[in-house]
């Protein structure tokens, strides 16, 4: 018997309870049990492995841009290419890194923080992964044979209608996106699922966790916001392949509605991508200030009220479109109202250390660095509301610089503390401190010296997206600092790349809870086990970990001879009925392989739709093949 | 399980590099461009001797990248084909939709044709229009009648309707 | 120099070595007003920069105190043990964060004002009084420009420069032929999105005389970086004399080698695409050529005006500006000497 | 709108008794009805007044059932055949479209035999600059010549007895994109004639030429400086829109005028009275309006003019700045009425914009200007200034503007209707069609379509294409109407016998009461007409009705071209409206010629 959570309730049967446990979440062996796997630590670790190599992809397609703009009317990438790459870094970074990271995230750690075993739906959690990677694979193989989406990450017909984009770029992008988003979706629903119905007794809404929180609001945006996009693309694409013309103004069409449904989705997928970084921060704070963060229910409110203002916003993407003045003014005053918001939330850090004795962890300096970038960030992104103001600097490296500064500020620097901080758990082992603190630096000053020179850019006139530039114009010395600073930044890369690396091998060993932190998933080992704990822990208040060992409790009496966790109501997380999660299976991947045959077919052939429905309902056939019971209704044992 | 995926993303990028002619943009013209054309774009299926084996064949060599059918699209109505040929539909000069050819239907005898001009109206347009624009017009010629690759052929342009692909399920002007 | 001229100069030595870079080059730079609308923005952006730029060190300054020994936990209570924080404090904390949250309100509300304000004033201009009207159509990648008049014998065209009278107001009737463009010279005003099958505005005004650069600024395709146009705002006098001479058609080439050259355009595909008002060659595809040589630049201003670049850019328009449309026409070499003299002489 | 009063109690009717001896001169609206004509055609429009009205009374609304086909013969050729058959000396005169033969047939014998051919010396490819199908609308004879225009700008005059060249003068240039397709008159001993090719971008002008010796006398451009317009002194137009110097050339935008358009392609009408020829300009060049800012004149505009030197007299701009292709081409039918107890010397104008202009034919003034058909693209005219009053929703532009009526052939293109002075009626052979445009940046090649307007036809209010309705210039109302399903493309001939005959686009070759316009004879020819039926009198001494079959022009083009009706915007826009046609007719190029048994 191996104990793998830290305290256990003294019950009978714990051997058999464990090893009930051990055989029955065991993954299935070689590729093929590889690929039906579907706990929720393995799809959240491919997901994170995934999006971080797209991240490194995207950051060296930015690497690329950066020595192109290096020096003026340089050749080194012409236009076609240039384009192509600039619209792939920005497509790569939000669309397969940033969100599907935040999901991984989210996906590894929200059934851990919530106490329970697995996420709500982990099949559809497995298919979710497997089309992301569909969208990922897709995007790359247009990447690879010259067919890279080349008009801008946020594709504004008719540039990329089929008059002005020749070829199959944009339906490479626009199918992309619907992959993505299907994905997206997947983990949105499983997420809220698992956040409303899965909680561990005692786990009330006004003791979940800052970080849950934080998911239960972005899955709710991402529910909202997505649809918009893929909307969007489908009207892209059927315009593209079969001649419709929702965007041709000429057949009653409008660009300028591809724009508002685009940045409908487009504003709140910035705040999708940085809330949950907002978690991280509320978590990496209230381990090492060593306090709860102050402030929780203002934290909440505030992070739902953002949920809420990002929808009403998206406008200020579009102010030199010409819209009428009461318009801009709404629109300006809603964009600033979120400063409010995320003001609240940095006040309330503050307070948190300040009230608190922060142990200086190298994810306590991401988080000091994080609130240097973001509210720098969130200072232009105030003047970007600004109608006068983004009349000058929309669309240049000014808002680069913003949207760099909010983007990596706001959700890579709470990213990296979070690896920092959570890797103990994934792995067992402490990352190094010492390189860790080298790592920030670094990052930090490669990142402002990348970025900061940019809002300088901006001013002087350089807009975006150029992919060269005139000597005359002066551009050529800032940018070359700029180019500096992105080769600082790929160092901080690679010492974090060489820190994993080395610290999985030769870290010290961590122990269930190296930070002496205050939620769940601290309790279970590190790495955790398949079913994350023997038994479940209970909530019993909003730092559960900080309650004394004796005084913790347990949920026992849930048969360990199947999948079976425990579902709890919405508001208190009464214990309400046992439930059974669906084991591994392969199906989500072949039903995952027939949808992605139909999207990419699509592209090419509309009758791929056709094929690939039906191929589905083949998967689907499978997937749903009726198993026994999976729900009995019986109240599990809460024992103290 | 981090290596497994890491390889299987590498061992897929693989597979991916499968060449692609549709995205392929040459944007600077090959400076020369030698051809015999007179042989290769006869218009009479008459072959006095019986037929020349091997049939000299000239190929389009902007045949099947969507950039060059698009940019011959854009040379169509900058040239004013479109003042005479419509949108293929024709007008003034015979429609470009359709089976039979006055003058014949390869790539090189529609390049004759425009370099050339013909007796009844077409204007010969040799010696000005370089050669390189003539095969990117004739490549979206061709594509006008499902000529060349269907994936790599734009739909339609962003003004009112007047693509006949997507015209085609329209009412034939009975009522409206 | 206005004071934010200097204290735009203040900031650059601050922040960089490079100061030179910086400083020297301003035709086409925001915080370089030279009317009325970038001035009026100029001066909100540097409100918004010192109010929010103090707001960001404040909060910067909150941020490292907690780093300091004698914060740490405010009132010095013991927190290993217990993770709680005294009421005291708790209270302490509460009344700090509220403060600071009323006063980012606070704060936002004049800013709101202060943007709301200047918008109004930025559409002021169109009210003053003789105005002029230029029609600004974006095409990939260059500038069609006429200039309008209700007398449409005062009417003409001409490509990527426009010169504007100082302390006129100029209306820029903005439509686009193709993709979204966005107009955008920033010393006079913000952006104005070009978008087909609409009609944009924007009202400008120089009080300067000078060259103004400016650039789409909305992505649209291949040559996005190299469409330049340049605005050079004139004196009402010299402004006259230019529109009077815009007016003329091209003059007759005078010497054999101009007369040849005029020739070769004529021969060339040159004529399907380029207008030469008082020749035969009417095309509308690519810019008017009828004052050619007086213009700034070639290719919409990737590159000066000189023979030297002409002729590179006639040989091969693809070397200069990769994608762009127009033709590579095989020009032979003893006629590329008088093309280029007849174009330059359009002047 | 009615601030006139018109009363039809002396209509009065023009002709030109010192060209032809034979003729009997017409003073009154009694005389008319009781002197006949010589039973001959001798230029188009029948007579210089252009009504197409023939003495003619053998055929009546009575016994115009019993019509039979009398002989036909064959053209030869596949293209429109709009022009109107000539018959002077027991000789009928047919010119066909490209390549522009002249047949004389003998009419004294019997099934009429061809008498002499006359092949001119064309250049086939000036078929690639005729806009709208390579027609020709027909001849001219003046003292034993036959003059009329081929489409390589060339004006011939042919012997009509031998039918040997005379003289053949070069006009234009067809790499300018001009081409010649109207029918001549000769008035004053001076052929005019003018150039098509308003969608080529051309300069368009009006020539006088000499009948005698074929050398240009005059030539009156439409644009340009005002000595290049013929504008002198003596230039009086009514309003003061039109009024100024070099308007033709101030009115554009700089040296745009030289590519202006506004060409003469149709109808010229002539008042030896006054001494005036009336003829209206084309559309100006190109259709995008937003390329020739300004009124761009002299398009879309009536002009009266001295035959002998072609100095104007008046204009009057129609549609100024015209933005949907409206030509003021239209005929002008010589009228006298008496307008408020005054008799007036009028013209009466159905414009394409859908209003027909009754316009003091000495001043240019206009008398009223009341809509014959649906047009939602103007308001009315203002009497006072003259100036048309649009519909700024239906303005074209860069936008997509729908549903805007009439379409660019207009309420009626140049199918040239007819007046009878027995009822007082004007015949309208018309069109009703809306369409759908937008204008994109068009690009001048000289040569070749200078357009720049994409544009989708269809059929007006009631699904209609075409109407064929009577119009009482007394009350300025529609006194009846029959609907077409394609467009009434043909021109009329009115008789005496107080019968109308038209044809359709569908081979109906058709009789109506010209009275209640009821129906009373059809027969249904091999193809589509288009051309203009006239009647006349055989050495037999009967009554004969002659009309060419044969589908094509702009409208028809989707036959006679071999068009593809899948593209809507094909025939700048008329296939869209017509993709329907080849189910009814084929291409054809018949002459047929009626008469009772």
């Amino acid at each position: 018997m191996i104990q793998t959570q830290d305290v256990l309730p003294n019950v009978p049967n714990q051997e058999e309870d464990i090893s009930n446990l051990e055989r029955v979440w065991r993954r299935g062996r070689g590729l093929f049990g590889w690929l039906s796997v579907t706990t929720h630590q393995a799809i959240g670790m491919r997901y994170i492995v995934t999006a971080f190599v797209m991240l490194l992809v995207g950051g060296i397609e930015a690497l690329l841009m950066r020595i192109q703009l290096a020096k003026p009317n340089n050749t080194f990438l012409n236009p076609d290419l240039y384009n192509q790459i600039f619209t792939t870094h920005g497509t790569t970074m939000m669309f397969l890194f940033a969100v599907p990271m935040m999901e991984g995230m989210a996906i590894y750690l929200v059934p851990l923080m919530c106490g329970t075993r697995n996420v709500a739906f982990p099949r559809l959690n497995a298919f979710g992964y497997w089309m992301f990677l569909g969208g990922v694979l897709f995007l790359y193989w247009g990447v690879f044979t010259g067919a890279a989406p080349d008009m801008g990450w946020f594709a504004y017909p008719p540039l990329s209608g089929p008059q002005f984009t020749p070829g199959k770029r944009t339906d490479v992008w626009a199918q992309m996106i619907t992959f993505t988003e299907f994905s997206a979706l997947c983990v949105a629903t499983e997420i809220v699922v698992t956040i409303l119905k899965m909680r561990t007794p005692g786990m009330t809404l006004n003791r979940i966790p800052l970080y849950v929180w934080s998911l239960l609001i972005q899955s709710f945006m991402v529910i909202f916001a997505m649809p918009a996009i893929v909307v969007a693309s489908s009207y892209l694409l059927s315009d593209r392949t079969i001649g419709t013309h929702f965007v041709n103004p000429a057949e009653g069409g409008d660009p300028l509605l591809y724009q508002h449904i685009f940045w409908f989705f487009g504003h709140p997928e910035v705040y999708i991508i940085f809330i949950p970084a907002l978690g991280f921060v509320s978590a990496i704070v209230s381990a090492n200030a060593r306090r709860e963060v102050f402030g929780y229910p203002a934290m909440v409110l505030s992070q739902i009220a953002n949920g809420f203002i990002a929808f009403g916003l998206w406008v200020h993407h579009m102010f030199a479109t010409g819209l009428p003045q009461i318009g801009e003014a709404f629109f300006t005053a809603s964009s600033m109202m979120i400063a409010i918001t995320s003001g609240v939330q940095i006040f309330c850090w503050i307070a948190t250390l300040w009230t608190g004795r922060p142990r200086m962890t190298t994810s306590l300096y991401f988080v000091y660095g994080f609130i240097a970038i973001f509210v720098l960030g969130g200072m232009t992104g105030v003047m970007l509301a600004s109608v006068p103001l983004d009349l000058q600097v929309h669309d240049t490296y000014f808002v680069i610089a913003h949207f760099h500064y909010v983007l990596i500020g706001g959700a890579v620097f709470p990213l990296f503390g979070a690896f920092y901080h959570w890797f103990p758990k994934m792995t067992g082992r402490l990352m190094s401190e010492r390189l860790g603190r080298w790592n920030f630096w670094v990052l930090f000053i490669g990142f402002n010296l990348t970025f900061f020179p940019m809002h300088i850019l901006g001013l002087k006139g350089m807009p975006r997206r150029v992919y060269t530039y005139p000597p005359e114009v002066g551009w050529g010395s800032i940018s070359q600092l700029a180019t500096l600073g992105a080769f600082i930044i790929a160092i901080g890369g690679i010492m974090f790349l060489a820190n994993v690396f080395m610290s999985r091998k030769t870290g010290s060993v961590a122990g269930n809870n190296p930070w002496e932190a205050d939620s769940l998933e601290w309790a279970a080992s590190s790495p955790p086990a398949p079913y994350n704990f023997e038994y479940l822990p209970v909530a019993t208040t909003r730092t559960p970990m900080w309650v004394p060992r004796e005084e913790r409790a347990f949920v026992t009496g849930l048969r360990t001879d199947r999948r079976e966790v425990l579902v709890t109501t919405l508001m208190d997380a009464e214990p309400h009925h046992r439930y059974v999660l669906p084991g591994s299976s392969i199906w989500p991947f072949i039903t995952a392989i027939t949808v992605t045959i139909g999207f990419i077919g699509s592209v090419f052939n509309p009758w791929y739709i056709i094929s690939g429905s039906i191929l589905t309902f083949f998967g689907l056939l499978g997937w749903f093949w009726p198993r026994r019971s999976t729900e009995i209704r019986d109240e599990a044992g809460v024992r103290a | 399980m981090f290596f497994r995926s890491l390889s299987a993303l590498t061992i897929g990028a693989g597979l991916f590099l499968t060449g692609c002619q549709r995205e392929k943009r040459d944007i600077r013209p090959s400076p020369t461009r030698l051809a015999v054309y007179g042989d290769a774009a006869k218009e009479s299926a008459l072959r006095p001797g019986g037929p020349i084996n091997p049939q000299p064949v000239v190929t389009n060599p902007y045949n099947s990248s969507g950039y060059d059918i698009s940019e011959g699209q854009r040379l169509f109505s900058w040239y004013n084909c479109n003042g005479c040929h419509a949108n293929g539909g024709g007008a003034i000069g015979p429609p470009l939709i359709k089976q039979q050819w006055i003058y014949g239907g390869e790539p090189a005898n529609i390049f004759d044709t425009i370099i050339k001009g013909r007796p009844n109206g077409m204007p010969a347009w040799g010696g000005r229009i370089p050669e390189y624009q003539v095969w990117q017009i004739v490549a979206y010629v061709r594509s006008m009648n499902g000529q060349q690759p269907t994936s790599a052929t734009p739909t339609r342009p962003d003004t009112i309707e007047t693509n006949p692909q997507t015209l085609r399920n329209r009412t034939s002007g009975e009522t409206k | 120099m206005t004071s934010y001229g200097r204290a735009a100069k203040l900031l650059c030595f601050a922040a960089f070595t490079d100061a030179l870079a910086f400083c020297a080059t301003d035709a086409q730079s925001v915080v370089n007003p030279v009317g009325p609308q970038s001035g009026k923005i100029a001066g909100l952006w540097w409100f918004f920069f010192w109010l929010l730029g103090a707001i960001f060190l404040l909060v910067m300054v909150a941020a490292l105190w907690t780093l300091t020994r004698p914060n740490r936990g405010l009132a010095q209570e013991p927190l290993e043990g217990t993770h709680q924080v005294s009421q005291e404090t708790e209270s302490r904390a509460t009344r700090v964060v509220t403060g600071a949250s009323i006063a980012t309100v606070v704060i936002l509300f004049v800013l709101i004002v202060a943007s709301v304000s200047t918008g109004k004033g930025l559409a002021e201009l169109p009210y003053k009084k003789n105005t002029l009207t230029i029609e600004v159509m974006g095409t990939q990648w260059w500038w069609n420009i006429t200039y309008q008049n209700s007398d449409s014998s005062l009417v003409f065209t001409t490509a990527n420069e426009i010169h504007i009278p100082t302390g006129r107001p100029v209306q820029i009737r903005g439509l686009s032929n193709d993709v979204i463009h966005s107009f955008w010279v920033p010393n006079l005003h913000g952006k104005a999105d070009f978008i087909p099958s609409r009609v944009n505005t924007e009202w400008i005004q120089a009080d300067k005389p000078g060259v103004y650069r400016g650039q789409c600024a909305e992505f649209c395709g291949l040559q996005h970086a190299h469409m330049i146009i340049y605005v050079i705002a004139e004196t009402p006098e010299n402004f006259r004399k230019w529109y009077e001479h815009q007016l003329q058609p091209a003059g007759q080439p005078s010497d054999p080698t101009t007369q040849r050259g005029q020739q070769v355009f004529m021969n060339n595909a040159c004529v399907y695409c380029h207008q030469i008002r008082g020749t035969d060659a009417a095309g509308q595809n690519g810019p008017d050529l009828t004052h050619f040589g007086s213009r700034l630049g070639i290719a919409a201003n990737t590159v000066p005006n000189t023979p030297g670049n002409l002729g590179g850019w006639i040989a091969d328009p693809q070397s200069t500006k990769p994608g762009n449309h127009m033709a590579t026409v095989a020009v032979n070499s003893a006629d590329m000497q008088p093309l280029i003299n007849y174009l330059e002489s359009l002047k | 709108m009615s601030c006139f009063f018109l009363r039809p109690t002396k209509v009065l009717l023009r002709a030109c008794p010192f060209l032809f001896s034979f003729l009997v001169v017409p003073t009154s609206f009694a005389q008319i009805q009781n002197q006949p004509d010589d039973g001959q055609w001798v230029m188009a429009a029948k007579n210089h007044a252009s009504t197409r009205y023939s003495t003619l009374n053998q055929i009546t609304t009575e016994n115009v059932a019993s019509l039979k086909l009398a002989w036909t013969f064959s053209t030869g050729t596949l293209k429109g055949q709009e022009a109107a058959p000539l018959v002077v000396n027991n000789t009928m005169y047919v010119v066909t479209p490209f390549p522009n033969l002249l047949y004389a047939l003998d009419l004294t014998k019997p099934g009429a035999p061809l008498k002499w051919m006359y092949q001119p010396a064309i250049e086939p490819a000036s078929q690639g600059v005729a806009c709208c199908d390579v027609v020709n609308r027909g001849a001219a004879y003046y003292k034993g010549r036959i003059y009329y225009n081929l489409l390589d700008v060339q004006t011939v005059a042919v012997d009509a007895n031998t039918g040997k060249e005379i003289w053949r003068t070069k006009l234009g240039d067809i790499n300018k994109g001009e081409s010649m397709t109207m029918a001549p008159i000769v008035a004053k001993g001076v052929v005019i004639v003018g150039n098509s090719g308003g969608e080529f971008g051309v300069r368009g002008w009006l020539a006088g030429v000499d009948a005698e010796t074929g050398k240009v006398k005059w030539r009156a451009y439409a644009t340009g400086p005002d000595k290049d317009v013929l504008i002198g002194s003596n230039f009086k137009p009514f309003y003061k829109m039109d009024q100024g110097t070099d308007l033709g050339m101030k009115t554009w935008p700089a040296d745009t005028w030289k590519i202006g358009g506004a060409s003469a392609w149709s109808w010229i009408s002539y008042d030896p009275d006054l001494d005036l020829f009336y003829y209206g300009t084309s559309n100006p060049s190109p259709w995008n309006p937003e390329q020739r800012l300004g009124s761009n004149k002299w398009s879309s505009t009536l002009f009266a003019r001295r035959p002998e030197t072609g100095e104007a007299s008046w204009a009057y701009q129609m549609n100024p700045h015209d933005i949907h292709d409206y030509d003021g081409v239209n005929e002008n039918v010589l009228l006298d009425l008496t307008i408020n107890g005054r008799a007036r010397k009028v013209l009466a104008h159905p414009d394409r914009n859908g209003h027909m202009y009754i316009i003091d034919r000495a001043t240019g003034e206009v008398i009223s200007a009341e809509k014959y058909a649906y047009s939602n693209t103007s308001v009315a005219v203002d009497l006072k200034t003259g100036e048309l009053k649009l519909n700024p929703t239906k303005a074209t532009g860069y936008n997509t503007v729908r549903d805007a009526c009439p379409a660019p052939p207009g309420s009626k293109d140049w199918q040239p209707s007819s007046f009878s002075p027995r009822t007082g009626y004007l015949y309208l052979p018309h069109n009703n069609l809306c369409y759908e445009s937008q204008a994109v940046q068009a690009n001048y090649i000289a040569g070749t379509p200078f357009v720049g307007m994409n544009v989708r036809m269809y059929a007006g209010p009631g699904g209609n294409r075409g109407i064929m309705s009577a119009w009482d210039p007394a009350t300025a109302k529609t006194v009846w109407s029959t609907d077409e399903m394609f467009p009434v493309w043909s021109g009329t001939v009115v008789t005496a016998g107080d019968v109308v005959f038209y044809g359709t686009m569908d081979g109906w070759f058709k009789a109506l009461d010209a009275r209640n316009g009821k129906p009373l004879w059809k027969f249904k020819v091999g193809s589509g007409i288009i051309g203009q039926p006239v009647t006349y009198k055989g050495p037999d001494g009967k009554q004969y009705v002659a009309v060419l079959s044969g589908v094509g022009g702009w409208s028809g083009a989707v036959v006679s071209g071999g068009l593809n009706g899948v593209d809507g915007t094909g025939a700048l826009g008329f296939v869209n409206a017509m993709s329907d046609l080849g189910k009814y007719t084929t291409k054809g190029g018949m002459l047929y010629v009626f008469s009772l048994p």
